[in-house]
């Protein structure tokens, strides 16, 4: 296992403190309990938005905390979901007095913790809403499952009720807006290659040279199924069929693709995958009006991709382009 | 041991438990990497080394179950977190003001802990958790008066349990993703759910 | 050879076309010969930038077209310097009449390339300047080499200059300052493993688990020695040794850190390794007002990272901080 | 051969010169990988491709030189575009009027095709690049009047200045960067010159 790591108890607090040092401007870096706040403040009358998950995920979460975006992120050890007492540090530091929403990933730990982070906030009176993101169809069966997990979809989320917070959008109404984006949006990953937790100090499985794994999710974890690889157009076409008849999308649709890389992945091929995820919603009826390219939500050091689409509509839209000022997304600002 | 489960004996367990975790740290994370995310063991040997460092000199068993469930909620994170710790704060609440817990009084407070992860994870039997070790342990305490035999039959069924995992598909958590892929593998949380109860066993038993 | 392709003679097209379609509002894709103008065409009156050089290294230099940075940039094959057309294309499609600056890392073949380019454009009347960049403090004996190669430095340079081009600044003026931002960075690079360049299908050099390549530049070429892997906080500081003493920074320097991943890198690593090199400036009395952390200049899916110190006076602070609208980097605006 | 360099005879060297590159690709980018970027063959397969699909029905040797040096800087880039497109312009400018080459006018073309990769890359022998094959090229030409025994002198000549750049360090290009450890490794334009007068040495020799 080879890092730029000091060792791997540390990696977690050594990057929050990195970030820390890069984006003062921005941000502030809480420790014990670890959480990132805006730089400024909570801001008096606004609702406030709380995420959180396992580290290994970067710029997700901490990088989206900014004007227009997070008020607060919670980052856990890698891959770990977060405790109770960083959420509820956090939630209580950005209260702006309206009420926070916690956008949570679904995955069982993220899940618990976020529970019981509310209940102590709300012991406190603060109103807190929570919603759960799930946008992977690559978890079919969800009724046996744990659900689908929360994935891409998550990014896009977090940005567009960030800009609606920000517009002034009173609780229940960034609440209802962040279900609804999640309701509008799909996602499936890929892995050509696993990705190492540095406390494991070895990859959490192995593929051979011509295999993948089709469906992944941020974890390192295994997929649904290993398939051949194949040209970026196939494994294009792969991943954008079950994104486009899960929700579905229809012809006349104006949607968001969000090209995302895992982590070890370069913006070269990335680009190669938008190229054909284009074509093919094209092709679907389905006009791609906005666009993100990029590796926002990664697996540590995973070479891989995930392909998220987003149905739009005029006020995700005005929201998605609204600005927004934080260390991985910037614009219009 | 005839003398029950008293502060001296609960504490030297959760010592005894920490090194375990520790030890089988890469053991329990292998496991999770398989169906899971490879942090399981990590995830525990980080909670009862902190369980250990902040446990101090509780006043009864029911105080110090509070205080390693809060510990391990505030310290291990993922799903075994809040699980592990409502498990501890929920036999805190049903020990009450004993100072030492005999078989049946064990059985009570380990039902109550079984009843509390079952109801915050909202897993059954069979669906490939925690709870297939914790469900047989719970039963095998039933009837059993004498603590030595109650703890090693207790103990016993739960590693029985845990085995039985290898056998399922599962229906919570992250093994879920994987469908039958999970087949063969056994549950991390319920393997180490199964030390746990063995450790007490060889402390106590 | 796991990549996102779909031959390797197609990558370079492929991914232009997934730019072109993803960022149609910020950039415009031009074929045969390849390069990459603003979606708006030339800024009468207005100096323009020209930079260009292999591809693989993306963002760099198509994800920088845009307001307030380049105007255009010419794409070559994988690694390999552009072609004379390209750069003579460019340069006629972008010219506002005022001239143009060709921003040239300093590689004998895109210093031979662009040579010849600006030969062209100069009889067709078209007023070129070229600034070769040589940041890489890596390639010491520069009396008897090709010279230091240009590298993370070249980004910063890109930025800087595009913002004062944006201001008006005239052609003598620009080119002035490209030579002092060049002369005021130094960088280095270290690889944790190699890239594999598409059509040579195997990496260019094999690393065993425990060691890296000191020196690295970024075209997946062998670096000046072999080392030891060894923690991140000692790697920052082998790194930072070479940078400080040879401009050398002094006490009472202000200079912008720019921590660059080279493709493969996940940002957490990233951030731990700016913690080091942040606090090692610190206490050789430089003060770090500007910062930049991601994969800007890349070798394909390398994992290894460059460090970049910049030292900065009033001007190139002010046209660091003003607005740019490009793919990869954006804000205040 | 006695016949002369026409073009036809140039022509059909610049098709067996593509179709070596083709097949030496892999061979070229291994030694370009060791000491520089791993992309030399690539880029000389691609340009001699291009050469080949442009070429058409040049009406001297100076204007197929002429062609195939401006198909090469538009096509190959790198270091080796600009050098070998600079080699072929100035072959053209130096062949003149002439339809056919003989011993003493090839000797004149290549020492021009010389002094103009020299003057654009301004490397000197002993640098470790191209020149190390080209200069004794040229130089096994000198007062040889025999066509056949002119371009096999000349070939084995380069083929054994590209092997002798093994031993040295090099000044430029990229291999400068390695210092002592490009020391062991030919150098991949030097290599790739001799394989264009071994084509010429084969097609006319
Ligand atoms: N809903 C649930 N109910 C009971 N136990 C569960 C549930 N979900 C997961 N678990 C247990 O948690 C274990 C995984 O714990 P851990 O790896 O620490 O957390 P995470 O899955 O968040 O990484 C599983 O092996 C399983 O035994
Ligand atoms: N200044 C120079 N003069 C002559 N030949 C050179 C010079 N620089 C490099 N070369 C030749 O170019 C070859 C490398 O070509 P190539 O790999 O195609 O380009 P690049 O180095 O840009 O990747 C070297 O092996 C060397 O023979
Ligand atoms: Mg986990
Ligand atoms: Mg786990
Ligand atoms: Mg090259
Ligand atoms: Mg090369």
């Amino acid at each position: 296992m080879k890092k730029f790591i000091n060792a791997a108890d540390r990696v977690v607090e050594d990057s929050l403190a990195g970030m820390a040092a890069a984006h003062h401007d921005l941000i502030k870096v809480h420790y014990e309990p670890n959480f990132i706040t805006r730089a400024g403040g909570p801001v008096k009358g606004k609702v406030a938005i709380v995420s959180g998950g396992g580290s290994g995920h970067e710029p997700m979460h901490g990088g989206f905390v900014g004007r227009g975006m997070l008020h607060a992120a919670c980052p856990g050890a890698v891959f770990t979901s977060p405790t109770p007492d960083q959420m509820l540090a956090a939630t209580k530091a950005v209260d702006g007095g309206t009420g926070v929403l916690h956008i949570v990933k679904n995955y069982t730990g993220d899940i618990l913790n976020f529970e019981m982070a509310a209940d102590l906030a709300k012991e406190e009176n603060i109103h807190v809403n929570a919603v759960v993101t799930d946008d992977d169809v690559a978890v079919q069966d969800s009724l046996y499952t744990a659900g689908r997990r929360g994935v891409g979809g998550t990014v896009l989320a977090e940005k567009i009720c960030g800009a609606a917070a920000e517009a002034g959008a009173d609780l229940e109404t960034v609440t209802a807006l962040c279900r609804k984006v999640n309701a509008s949006v799909r996602s499936i990953g890929v892995a050509l290659s696993a990705c190492t937790v540095p406390h494991a100090g070895k990859p959490s499985f192995t593929l051979e040279d011509d295999e993948i794994e089709f469906g992944i999710g941020i974890h390192g974890e295994p997929g649904r199924r290993r398939a051949k690889h194949a040209s970026a157009d196939e494994l294009a076409a792969m991943m954008m069929e079950p994104i486009l008849t899960d929700l579905p999308f229809t012809k006349g649709d104006h949607a968001l693709l969000f090209v995302n890389g895992m982590g070890g992945t370069p913006l070269i091929e990335l680009y190669v995958l938008f190229r054909k995820a284009h074509a093919i919603a094209a092709q679907h009826g389905v006009t791609i009006s906005r666009s993100l390219v990029g590796s926002y939500i990664t697996s540590l050091e995973m070479a891989g991709a995930s392909i998220s689409l987003l149905r739009l509509d005029d006020s995700m839209t005005k929201y998605w382009d609204a600005p927004v000022v934080t260390p991985a997304l910037r614009w219009g600002a | 041991m005839s003398g029950g489960l008293d502060v001296a004996v609960l504490t030297a367990w959760l010592g005894r438990v920490a090194v375990r975790y520790a030890a089988e740290q890469g053991y329990l994370c292998d496991l999770d990497a398989a169906i899971g995310d490879g942090d399981h063991g990590a995830n525990l040997a980080r909670g009862f080394t902190a369980v250990v460092a902040k446990l101090g000199q509780p006043a009864s068993p029911a105080a110090l179950f509070k205080s390693v469930g809060m510990t391990l909620i505030g310290t291990v994170g993922g799903a075994s977190g809040p699980l592990y710790g409502t498990l501890f704060i929920d036999m805190g609440k049903a020990a009450g003001e004993s100072t030492t817990l005999d078989a049946a009084s064990w059985a009570k407070v380990l039902a109550a802990g079984l009843a509390g992860v079952a109801a915050r994870g909202k897993a059954q039997p069979g669906d490939k958790t925690m709870i297939d070790a914790l469900t047989p342990a719970v039963q095998a305490l039933q009837g059993e008066t004498d603590l030595t035999a109650a703890l090693t039959a207790s103990a016993a069924a739960a590693v029985h349990g845990a085995e039985a995992t290898k056998k399922l598909i599962a229906h919570k958590g992250r093994a879920s993703y994987l469908g039958e892929r999970a087949i063969g593998h056994q549950d991390p949380g319920a393997t180490s759910l199964a030390m746990l109860l063995q450790g007490l066993a060889s402390e106590a038993g």
